[in-house]
């Protein structure tokens, strides 16, 4: 099933290079997007069907497709998968208006247009086996594909800083994708020490670590490299240098996929990995534990400051992920229970940013850059984008309604219980964020223009598709919000977590 | 320690160290033609470890070693020789350490990978820790040729030499990788090879920049 | 004799003497400078004819001009009937707590600051500013001279604690740790009728005036209100002070015809004494410099601070 | 009322309260009247319920069942949303619950005519929009019984009032807000943070179940969670170290938010930091409670001697709220510091004079703020040099003012008197059998309110004196006219409610529980407290009845009608408005007195009129009076976190190497570390 998954994205990447004419290639995009994003909800919806009819949900090792099957879908990869889905849709139909923009205005050459139009089916599908795999060294590849199949879509506008952040972001994500494999062959090394085994898949993995087969000495060895690896794709900060540079030099829609669902795919497989190392470990995510919380910590204390200096709102929104990834690793610090908040603020994130950066990509068709001294005055000259972006950027930063609130209202509850310093100083990090972003934010909005002449004739804003996309996402997190507050959203998000820990309560 | 080796596995180890001394020399040269030379020959004594392996191992093993050759040895340096050639970059490369000290750098890291191999070595079998050796120190040099050097084409061959590192690590400690994924990391290597080069050649063509120095534009 | 005759008798003997209180300190501070000096009860007459005489109203000035008058010599008045001048346990006495007294002292003085200000003058401006300072900071103060007699005698109501004595002067005799209390409550005296130290009644020097700035704009019968007003507060606060310090008969609800002229006659001779002790300090030392009079007011506040201390302290023993 | 009824009418309330949020948001003009309208309706039922329940005998209104869905087998439970938390009103948050919705009800009836006259300034819709949702965040304080519900409701008042602030879009406003934002954040991180602490973590605890967890708390972990309490609750009340962003944001706010802000929002402060004192913490550490005074008496007097000095009216109001709010955290302190040291009589009598002091505090700082906006919307600026000459020009409104202002001084027949004199007459009553310890910081304690109560006399004459007496000093002032009924009826509402709530404070002090202050046996007319009894409404009918006797007397004894007006007599030379005291010199003697704490510098500049002659020159005069509190603590605090950010931000400076270099020594470092 998720091989015709994949066969429809390549489907639509190949088109791309048929002779047909500029329109065509746009809608040809979204039907491929819509389709794809069609079979990876029916794919996986019994994961959900199981937790909403109220019966104990199938999640145990076996997973959907059996025990020794290529794929492996629980609920919380369908999660993932609802939310691929989900965001690389909107993406494409924003992608549709934003090229013919770009294209009436003569940025974008046709070729560029064919390249979009191949390497971002490629990339989604990339994303979806990466969800999917059992197969350690599918994961790998699918992984190290996203990589490259990005590459070119950073260096889209041919200027010189997008080049320079495409080689910067190729060679340090594949530099670390490498310490990654390195991780993943003492993982398979460790498991299959006694007998041989060939069969490098995570399921097998799990079933000789509670068996108890599993070398830890290096085992340990092998999370080390992986953490460090796979930690320079998700931007924990001693290696986050890429990430500013790339998510803010892609056209939107992309670095909408790429900040949004891209980091949290790649820290699900890390989640994946730290599974096998707890089992084998046996001491339920102590000593694995630490490293998310140390890394966490610093993702969330580091990009928090600089964006108090930060002039650049595309690489402020780009700095405001790695900090929600840090976030996302504090939570799964704090211990066992700690996957419960994590998991809730995933969705919450990844639909608020990519929506932040689809209005970060309104601003920047209008105003043509995205540093942000010329962009002034936004309330009055896009009144429907800066309301939306202003009310989604208020949902970010945890105001009540939204999931992330919840989310982090938990993750502080549990931190304080035992870490108390820590979260005392991610509290006083999100004070700064919160600060930092929305005089920022506020700058840009309510500047008001000096003069009418730099003010520049600007049309009048139009009702278009990336408000609609903008307003879809953000009731849905507001949604998300009230849904987590519900015993059954609570019951929901309790079962996804235990497809990490199977010990949870 | 020393435990009787059988005769293949003398040839594997007299491979192994010939392929350390080509990266070794590698890391030290400034000519874009040698360093690629050096890097296609570093690849040919891998196929031959691993066709020596293949001897007392399981015979996957011919196989990816004819992918060796066919990948690392031809294909991937022809990749970057032709680019370079159609961008008409100069071959002069440039570094932040002049020649001789460079050598000096390869010393400390082989030196340091040695240690890392010391310190993992309880946890592996006998036979495989010279290998694990010899793959940590490709691994680390290509990291230090990758930190160290300037231009942009000794940092891909720098990332190569690092991807080699790994292929032997699999090799010493897998023995063989199931097709499938074998096949899958030559390709992604390969497709790596080729945006690289696709960049340095639109960097070269378009802003005349050979050297990663002019690219600190992103700032803050 | 119940408490509301008493009250009636304490209410006509002070509002008839009041008068008196003003003539007697500048008949013997004249006496004090060799002059022969105008006959004491001179007031009595300046005020009669100042009722017969036209109110001029400044223009500049709003509503606030006309309620002045009535609400300086209504706090007054209530005053002169609250508290224990002549006659202790009268029917008003529960609420002479000495809270509410010295708020409506400051309700007082807080309207004669407002009509100061309304005439739109510089003098008035001026005057205003000097007496709001004085009273604010005379406020705490006040409140820790009644505490500690509170504290002595075990009633906050002023009433009740000059009461507890059967004879007015008794209080010192048996509390004298209350010397220093008292001597504080003279100090808010003079400071809040606008005598020696702190201003100079008689002045005719704008510049220095403090109490009689704020009246420049009155004339007729809203000036003799004014007049009539400080005046009776002058002899309140007298009186109060002279039923703590000096032990002369009050009238109590037990009292026969034969104590009430003695007290009467005693309460006129406590004013006069007291008007002739104001007459010599004001002949005796010079007025402080306007910016000077912040040492006068932190001294009373902290003779007034060691006075509670002193009580607290005495309860120990 | 059954409670069904009442809950049906306090469900009303609150839902009315967010429909006028959304009907706000109409594109059509008339919405603005209409969600006024509707906020004021249900804010009218919230009243009546919240008084209610505070005077009905401990009548606790949990929102019934009946209002639940119904679970499929039967058992009723509290609604899905929330975790199944319970909403409820019991006596306590019912007081604080009445004082919002009276005050909602006027301040939505100011709203109209005043949006309308600044409909140019503000975008009237998001204004109307915020306001609803910033009163409905509070009732959803005063409402919730769980940290969750408590800590939502509290982010979204943060929220609300933070855009109100901002809502005129000037530079100052925004620069107000941010810090405003900075401060109330980190409170609401800090209580969370102490909230959670105490609950032991559990997101869902109801406020009763802490009670029980608090007595084991290990004792270090006790007084961080109480460190961090008083520091959220004491940022969101203005207590001094905090109060930096009261001043600023404030005056920024639409006038009518504003008031808002300073009578209700500051007393939710105050209800939340009571909630957690008295009803969810066993005992409270002796330190804590000493800094609780220590706190309250500097920031009121603080607040007090800047509200002097102060020449800004809507400043000069904020900073009177420091004071008064100060003032209630003493109380507060001095009751727990009685309870601790046993003499129960002060306690209860502190406690319910901090409580009645809260409620009048709200109803007349709501008065004095929404007159400032009349003033304001008639002289079009804030500085008190600008005003003047308005009593003789609006004489109804400057009555009403002037009845305010000498509320908010503490001046007898008002209720702020009330409160204040059942503290002192406590504190002075507890005095004597009192432990030396607490002796001495009763002296304190005595000496210090009078100090303040005398000051705030003189800010407050100040303010109504400058503002209306004698002539106007700008032609916008000369041109004042009474205020329509809009805005006069609101603010002579509160006059009236301040006064009778004066006179019946006997009366209401004995419906809000404290029976044995003001006992019934009395027949409810007199507060008895420390041996001292105070009988409101006697006194007031003595004033009164010698005021009538003077009125007569004076007509008696002289003819009315023989009067002149002329100019004031200035030694000749006709006045003009510019000799009349200005709000500066008025103050000159408290800046000179306190001038070590006060730091203003006076600058005098003279410019020569012509060329050679220096000595015939105009003179300017300009005021500086320095924010030491902002500049000593939080500008260092700013430019800190900036210097941090720059040198963070050095970490991505451009080269690949370095960052190459980075990644290999994180894993080297993490290899050494972890293995």
């Amino acid at each position: 099933m998720p091989l015709i998954l994949v066969l429809i994205l390549a489907m639509g990447a190949v088109t791309a290079y048929l002779p047909l004419p500029e329109r065509r290639i746009r809608d040809l995009g979204v039907v491929a997007a819509a389709v794809s994003s069609a079979l990876a909800v029916y794919i996986a919806w019994p994961a959900f069907e199981a937790v909403l009819g109220t019966d104990s949900f199938i999640n145990g090792p076996t997973g959907i497709f059996g025990p020794g099957a290529l794929w492996y879908l629980d609920s919380l990869a369908a999660m993932m998968m609802l939310l691929i889905a989900t965001i690389s849709l909107s993406s494409a139909i924003i992608s549709h208006r934003y090229l013919a923009h770009e294209f009436r205005e003569k940025i974008v050459s046709l070729t560029d247009i064919r390249h979009y139009y191949s390497m971002v089916p490629l990339f989604v599908a990339s994303m979806y086996v990466a969800v999917l795999s059992n197969n350690v060294g599918l994961l790998w590849v699918a992984i190290e594909a996203t990589t490259l199949s990005t590459t070119l879509l950073v260096a889209f506008y041919r200027k010189r800083s997008a080049i320079e952040a495409a080689w910067k972001y190729v060679l340090l994500c594949s530099l670390g994708i490498s310490l990654g494999l390195v991780g993943v062959l003492l993982t398979t090394y460790a498991a299959g020490q006694n007998g041989v085994n060939s069969s490098l898949l995570l399921s097998t993995f799990r079933d000789i670590a509670t068996a108890g087969g599993v070398n830890t000495e290096l085992m340990k060895w092998a999370f080390v490299f992986l953490f460090i690896g796979i930690g320079t794709k998700i931007g924990f900060v001693p290696m986050h240098a890429w990430l500013p540079d790339a998510h803010s030099k892609t056209p939107s829609p992309v670095s909408a996929l790429l900040s949004g669902i891209l980091l949290n795919v790649v820290l699900v497989s890390l989640l994946r990995f730290r599974q096998v190392a707890d089992i084998a470990l046996m001491d339920d995510g102590a000593w694995t534990g630490k490293f998310f919380l140390v890394f966490g910590c610093l993702s969330i204390a580091i990009p928090a400051l600089i964006m108090v200096i930060q002039k650049n709102y595309k690489r402020l929104l780009a700095y405001s992920s790695i900090e929600h990834m840090g976030l996302m690793a504090f939570a799964i610090g704090l211990g066992p229970a700690g996957i419960i908040p994590a998991v809730m603020h995933m969705p919450g994130h990844a639909l608020l940013k990519s929506s932040l950066f689809v209005g970060a990509g309104e601003i920047f068709l209008m105003y043509k850059t995205t540093d942000s001294a010329p962009v002034i005055d936004v309330w009055k000259r896009l009144p429907k984008t800066a309301l939306l972006f202003l009310l989604t950027l208020l949902m970010l930063l945890a105001v009540p309604p939204s999931a992330v609130f919840v989310s982090e209202m938990i993750m502080i509850g549990f931190g304080l219980r035992d870490y108390l310093l820590p979260t005392l100083l991610v509290v006083v990090s999100l004070t700064v964020a919160f600060v930092a972003m929305t005089r920022h934010i506020y700058a840009m909005f309510f500047n008001p223009a000096l003069t009418t002449a730099s003010a520049g004739h600007m049309p009048a804003e139009k009702w278009n598709v990336t408000h609609v996309i903008m307003i879809i996402q953000l009731i849905a997190a507001v949604a998300l919000g009230i849904f987590y507050l519900t015993p059954k959203g609570l019951e929901l998000m309790v079962s996804i977590a235990q497809s990490l820990n199977s010990g949870l309560l | 320690m020393i435990t009787t080796f059988t005769s293949s596995e003398v040839t594997t180890i007299a491979l192994a160290v010939s392929f350390l001394l080509c990266a070794f020399l590698g890391s030290g040269k400034f000519r874009l033609g040698q360093i690629i030379r050096y890097y296609a020959l570093q690849s040919l004594f891998l196929a031959g470890l691993l066709v020596s392996m293949a001897a007392y191992g399981d015979e996957h093993l011919y196989l990816s070693a004819l992918g060796v050759i066919i990948f690392k040895v031809i294909l991937i340096p022809a990749i970057i020789s032709t680019s370079a050639k159609r961008s008409s970059a100069s071959g002069r490369l440039t570094s932040f350490v002049r020649p001789a000290p460079s050598y000096f750098v390869s010393g400390i890291t082989l030196l340091l990978a040695v240690l890392a191999g010391m310190s993992i070595a309880p946890a592996l079998e006998e036979t495989d820790l010279i290998l694990t050796v010899t793959a940590f120190a490709a691994m680390f040099l290509g990291g230090a040729m990758m930190a160290v050097r300037r231009d942009l084409y000794s940092q891909i061959i720098g990332f190569f030499t690092l991807e080699n590192g790994i292929a032997i690590l699999a090799a010493a400690t897998l023995g063989a990788i199931p097709l499938l994924a074998e096949v899958g990391i030559f390709f992604t290597i390969t497709i790596g090879a080729l945006l690289m080069s696709v960049l340095s050649r639109r960097l070269k063509e378009l802003y005349a920049v050979e050297d990663t120095g002019e690219l600190r534009e992103l700032v803050d | 004799m119940n408490s509301i005759v008493l009250t009636v008798i304490q209410i006509l003997v002070v509002l008839l003497i009041a008068p008196l209180s003003i003539g007697l300190t500048r008949f013997f501070k004249a006496r004090f400078q060799g002059r022969h000096g105008a006959v004491p009860w001179l007031p009595y007459l300046t005020y009669a004819t100042m009722m017969k005489k036209e109110n001029v109203i400044s223009t500049s000035g709003s509503w606030m001009l006309r309620t002045t008058p009535y609400a300086v010599l209504g706090s007054a008045v209530f005053l002169a009937i609250v508290l224990p001048l002549v006659a202790t346990g009268g029917a008003l006495a529960p609420s002479s707590n000495f809270i509410v007294v010295a708020a409506v002292l400051a309700l007082g003085s807080a309207f004669l600051v407002m009509g100061g200000l309304d005439t739109g003058s510089a003098f008035g401006g001026m005057g205003s500013s000097r007496e709001m300072t004085i009273v604010s900071l005379l406020e705490p103060t006040v409140i820790l001279t009644f505490a500690a007699f509170a504290l002595a005698t075990g009633s906050s109501a002023i009433d009740g604690m000059i009461a507890g004595s059967s004879v007015a002067g008794e209080l010192l005799i048996t509390a004298p740790y209350l010397l220093l209390s008292l001597l504080a409550l003279v100090l808010v005296a003079l400071a809040e009728n606008a005598r020696y130290p702190v201003d100079n009644a008689a002045t005719h020097l704008e510049l220095t005036m403090v109490h009689e700035a704020m009246v420049l704009d009155y004339s007729g019968p809203y000036l003799a209100m004014m007049e009539y007003a400080a005046a009776l507060k002058l002899t309140v606060f007298a009186l109060l002070v002279a039923n703590f310090a000096m032990p002369l008969p009050l009238i109590m609800t037990s009292s026969s015809p034969l104590d009430v002229l003695l007290a009467v006659g005693s309460t006129i001779l406590k004013l006069v004494i007291m008007m002739f002790a104001v007459a010599l300090l004001e002949s005796t030392i010079a007025k402080m410099r306007f910016y000077r009079v912040q040492e006068f007011l932190t001294g009373a506040f902290f003779m007034a601070l060691t006075g509670l201390a002193l009580a607290l302290l005495s309860q120990l023993l | 009322m059954s409670l069904t009824t009442l809950a049906i009418a306090l469900v009303i309330s609150v839902v009315g309260t967010f429909a006028a949020g959304l009907v706000a948001l109409w594109p059509d003009p008339r919405a603005h009247r209409a969600s006024n309208i509707i906020l004021a309706v249900s804010a009218a039922f919230g009243a009546v319920v919240g008084i209610y329940v505070a005077t009905g005998s401990n009548v606790s209104l949990i929102v019934p069942e009946a209002l639940y869905p119904v679970a499929a087998d039967g058992s009723a439970h509290a609604w899905p949303m929330f975790y199944g938390m319970v909403f409820g009103l019991d006596r306590f948050s019912a007081i604080f619950f009445s004082i919002l919705s009276v005050v909602t009800v006027l301040v939505a009836v100011y709203a109209i005519p005043y949006l309308e006259h600044y409909a140019a300034s503000y975008n009237v819709r998001s204004v109307n929009a915020l306001t609803a949702l910033f009163i409905f965040g509070m009732q959803g304080v005063l409402l919730s019984t769980n940290i969750f519900g408590f800590m939502t409701f509290w982010e979204i008042i943060s929220i609300a009032s933070f855009f109100l602030v901002l809502a005129d879009g000037t530079e100052a406003s925004r620069k107000a807000g941010f810090l405003y934002l900075i401060i109330t954040h980190i409170g609401a991180g800090a209580i969370m943070s102490g909230l959670f602490l105490l609950s032991g973590g559990a997101l869902l605890s109801d406020f009763s179940v802490i009670a029980l967890v608090t007595p084991e708390l290990p004792e270090v972990t006790f007084s961080i969670a109480l460190g961090l309490l008083l520091f959220g609750f004491g940022s969101k009340a203005g207590l001094v170290p905090f109060h930096v962003w009261l001043p600023e944001a404030h005056p920024q706010a639409p006038t009518h938010v504003s008031a808002l802000m300073s009578g209700v929002m500051l007393k939710i402060a105050v209800y939340g930091f009571l909630r957690v004192l008295l009803f969810m913490l066993p005992g409270v550490p002796m330190w804590f409670v000493l800094t609780i005074v220590v706190l309250g008496v500097i920031s009121a007097i603080v607040g007090v001697l800047y509200a002097v000095l102060e020449r800004d009216i809507k400043r000069l109001l904020a900073y009177s709220s420091i004071e008064n709010l100060g003032l209630i955290f003493t109380m507060i302190g001095v009751g727990l510091l009685a309870g601790q040291e046993g003499s129960v009589d002060l306690t209860q009598a502190a406690l319910y004079a901090a409580l009645f002091l809260a409620a009048s505090h709200a109803i007349f700082k709501t008065g004095l703020f929404l007159s400032s906006g009349v003033i304001i919307a008639a002289v079009h600026s804030r500085r008190l040099e600008a005003m003047g000459g308005l009593a003789q020009r609006m004489p109804m409104f400057s009555v009403a003012v002037c009845v305010l202002a000498l509320s908010a001084a503490a001046m007898p027949p008002f209720a702020p008197f009330m409160a204040e004199w059942t503290f002192l007459q406590a504190v002075v009553g507890a005095l004597t059998e009192a432990t030396p310890m607490l002796k001495v910081a009763l002296v304190v304690i005595l000496a210090a309110v009078g100090f303040v109560a005398g000051l705030a006399l003189f800010a407050m004459v100040k303010m109504f004196a400058i503002a209306f007496l004698a002539k106007p000093r700008t032609d916008e002032a000369a041109a004042a006219v009474e205020p329509k009924p809009g805005f006069l009826i609101p603010i002579v509402v509160l006059a009236f409610i301040s006064l009778i709530l004066g006179l019946f404070s006997p009366l209401v002090l004995n419906k809000i529980g404290a029976v044995d202050l003001a006992p019934a046996d009395l027949g409810t007319q007199v507060i008895s407290t420390g041996g001292g009894g105070l009988a409101p409404l006697s006194l007031f009918l003595v004033i009164a009845g010698i005021s009538l006797a003077l009125f007569l007397l004076r007509r008696l004894l002289s003819d009315v009608k023989f009067e002149r007006s002329y100019q004031t007599w200035d030694c000749g030379q006709p006045t003009t408005p510019r000799m009349e005291y200005t709000a500066t010199a008025f103050s000159a003697p408290i800046r000179f007195f306190f001038r070590f704490f006060l730091r203003a510098q006076k600058v005098v500049t003279a410019t020569p009129l012509t060329p050679n002659n220096p000595w015939v020159a105009s003179r300017t005069m300009s005021l500086l009076v320095s924010q030491v509190w902002y500049d000593r603590l939080y500008a260092p605090i700013g430019s800190g976190v900036t210097r941090l950010a720059g040198l963070v931000g050095r970490l991505q400076n451009g080269s690949i190497q370095f960052y190459i270099s980075l990644i290999l020594l994180a894993l080297l470092v993490t290899l050494i570390v972890a293995l």
